[in-house]
């Protein structure tokens, strides 16, 4: 069994060293989305209104980049969210599992403006989490002998159906934590997890805006949804909204 | 005859003590509130959270607490989050012991429809394909005709299909049924409903055998 | 939208209520392996020594219970762990990805009474995850043209080649985990996470070992590694010796 | 001729800020003591830790705290743990920027040869071919020689194949080598060693052009 050299004690300061920056942090949402170009694919975290990266999106806005393939279980509303950048016409087609909530998103469709690849929602998140995972395909028996089955193989397992998944193929990934640090380790809170830390996982550039940003080692290390591995670009998002779809109460 | 609490009365009679749940929207989240005292049951929504609580009082709502029907909700003792792959790798691997949604269609072999009716617009499946697909044990909970009057219990599906030969009980308005490889096995009436009731009502394959007890709820 | 009636308070109340119990904790590890039998399959979590069920390792050895495929990353050393099955002869077959630390483990391999089949430890940590997520079979790249790809299908995606690894099937799952609550929740410490949530998913019965059981609600909703669905039976363990293999320090 | 000091030295020269590193067992590990002053590299244990510290003292010794070789390690800020399945979605999914691990063989295609030697007892592959199948960026470390004196870098492997054309940098005892199309290019001498002596100690197809510079450490 060999002991390292005191050279690791200068290794350890050299880590923990303010001097030196992973260089993940920017300024704000529009330099996140530099590189975001026409015709890519991005990913959007969020289930609903719940958790999604408000900041990048109205940068996404701003930006007018247009002819983009949308991965994120919903398309928002009209007036927040994905449907600002359909009203935008900056969406080329949505990849999701439910688009009930958006009359242009309605209008854009039966017009032929805009496509749509509707998913069930257990095999969008196992198909980013594949993604992040290096799984090139699996197989679900979600959908087997429905519409979404077509043109997918199928294949009997233990006596049972199912269909092969692909894992998906994006350029960005754009996700929204509760807590993050400026190494890029990520926090969630409650249900607006949901696709954010499969979707972290899976962008070849994967962006997170964050409510609150703080200095490695603030975050307990046992308790990190998304290591910092996963996440490029991080930065602290401002005014967020949080609108709420269905407003029950007791 | 049984309105929607009925309905949600009767299924709740289907839960045991320690089932994990999940509720689909409409009448099925109604059985929250049949749940029986002397037994505990914990609802698993998909989105991510297990152990759903009550909605919140207007102090507590929080925007990043919400159940897969995107309305606010609590938690309770023992909830916990986790991502959507999660929640569905509960689902898929069978560790969800009942699953109560609503239908359009069913057919005598236990296919359903529920996700898209052709020319109208499309809303999506959600997670309604994985939940057909996995779950052991599954509920349906609907009217037993369709506004137009029409049967929604039939031989062949008209609508698409969301998941093959998973619904094994069946819950209307009218009845409770079994659904087996006859067909639909007449369980149950709802207090005031006859069989021939029920066989005016059903397109599909019925099978009466016996007499009929009424549903008690 | 519908407004949940006030019988909801009382539901509230019944799954708050003390009386009521889940019924998953046990009393000790005798009780918790229960129904162990002679040729089932077991999948036993840690990392070498690190995070194994050391309390329901020993009741096994008690048990005298035989004939058993273990899946676990490693097999122990001589006089602890699985070595300690390993010892009483009731291991037929290992699934391992490294077992390099037992002179018992070779002796028996090498007369034949012990089989072993190796697998990349990515492959298997997969297998074990895709079993809790009903994902009966994946795409890998770990193996591809060396003896681990024999008699396993292969193909090609985007270039790259990949083998088809098939979720585990196991009876039981016996993990060990920091903290729990009794409704069978789970929080792992450090390092000795490793394959636990991840067997725990995947058992058909799954058994957890704790360092602490405490009430539910102690443990907070947003930092829990394993949920409770999960989780059959919880107990908590005894006289936990934590071996450690390579003592290295400074 | 290096040392083992020497060629973990070399490879740090390899470093770039920013990385995310996987260093396996012997000479690999020695990397992590000359990472140079002005980078911030950090290192990732497949087992579930990324931003590994050194061996802890005496005092901070903790049993649930390993490395990938069951070292006893620490944290620094910024560590973060996970599960298994987490650790190697890492590595398959191309997210460690460099990986370092030692060879019994290497052939002129970039194949690699290390975790069976036949007759002898099998330990197991742990998580070398998860790592040499997924990893973009590989570096061997190793003695350019076996025991016996036989070369290591070969035409055709004699041992049993961990991974297929997934070495791109090999750092030996003797010389760095390029694994190329056209086999090994030789690109760096270790002090004292001359060309003659690399030809005479690589039993695969040695490409050498024009002057190959000396290795500075």
């Amino acid at each position: 069994m060999y002991i390292l050299s005191e050279n690791f004690f200068l290794f350890l300061e050299i880590l923990t060293s303010q001097d030196v920056a992973m260089n993940k942090v920017v300024k704000n949402a529009e330099e996140a989305i530099q590189g975001i170009s026409d015709g890519m694919t991005l990913m959007l975290g969020g289930f609903g209104l719940c958790g999604i990266p408000e900041n990048s999106i109205n940068a996404l806005v701003k930006s007018k980049v247009k002819n983009l393939t949308c991965i994120s279980n919903n398309a928002g509303v009209d007036d927040f969210g994905i449907g600002l950048m359909l009203q935008g016409k900056q969406v080329k087609k949505m990849i999701s599992s439910y688009v009930g909530e958006n009359a242009e998103f309605e209008r854009q469709l039966l017009s032929g403006e805009l496509e749509v690849e509707l998913l069930p929602q257990g095999s969008l998140a196992e198909r980013c989490r594949a993604a992040g995972a290096g799984i090139p395909a699996f197989f679900t028996p979600a959908g087997f002998g429905t519409e979404v089955a077509e043109g997918k193989e199928s294949r009997e397992f233990n006596g049972k159906q199912y269909i092969m998944e692909k894992a998906f193929e994006s350029d960005y990934a754009i996700v929204k934590a509760w807590k993050g640090d400026t190494d890029g380790n990520l926090i969630f809170k409650a249900t607006a997890r949901n696709f954010n830390p499969l979707m972290a996982m899976a962008g070849k550039i994967t962006i997170a805006e964050v409510e609150e940003l703080v200095e490695p080692g603030e975050l307990d290390p046992n308790f990190i949804h998304t290591p910092s591995i996963f996440v490029n670009r991080i930065f602290k998002g401002e005014n967020y909204e949080k609108r709420i779809e269905q407003r029950t109460i007791r | 005859m049984l309105d929607k609490q009925g309905i949600a009365k009767r299924i709740a009679k289907e839960l045991r003590d320690g089932y994990y749940v999940n509720l689909g929207i409409g009448i099925p989240t109604l059985v929250a509130n049949y749940v029986p005292d002397e037994i505990d049951v914990t609802l698993q929504s998909e989105n991510g959270l297990l152990g759903m609580g009550p909605f919140p009082t207007e102090d507590e709502i929080d925007a990043d607490l919400i159940n897969a029907g995107k309305q606010t909700v609590t938690t309770l003792p023992g909830s916990v989050f986790f991502d959507s792959a999660t929640g569905f790798a509960m689902i898929r691997s069978g560790r969800v012991d009942l699953t109560v949604l609503g239908a359009m269609e069913v057919n005598e072999r236990g296919d359903i429809a529920n996700w898209k009716i052709p020319g109208k617009m499309v809303k999506g499946m959600g997670g309604a394909m994985d939940l057909v697909a996995s779950a052991q044990n599954i509920i349906v909970a609907m009217q037993h005709t369709n506004r137009a009057g029409e049967s929604k219990l039939l031989q062949n599906l008209s609508l698409p299909v969301t998941g093959l030969g998973c619904v094994k009980k069946i819950v209307t308005n009218l009845c409770v049924l079994d659904v087996t490889e006859r067909g639909f096995e007449l369980k149950e009436l709802a207090p005031g409903v006859t069989v021939e009731d029920v066989k005016n009502a059903t397109a599909g394959k019925l099978i009466v055998e016996g007499d009929i007890p009424t549903i008690s709820v």
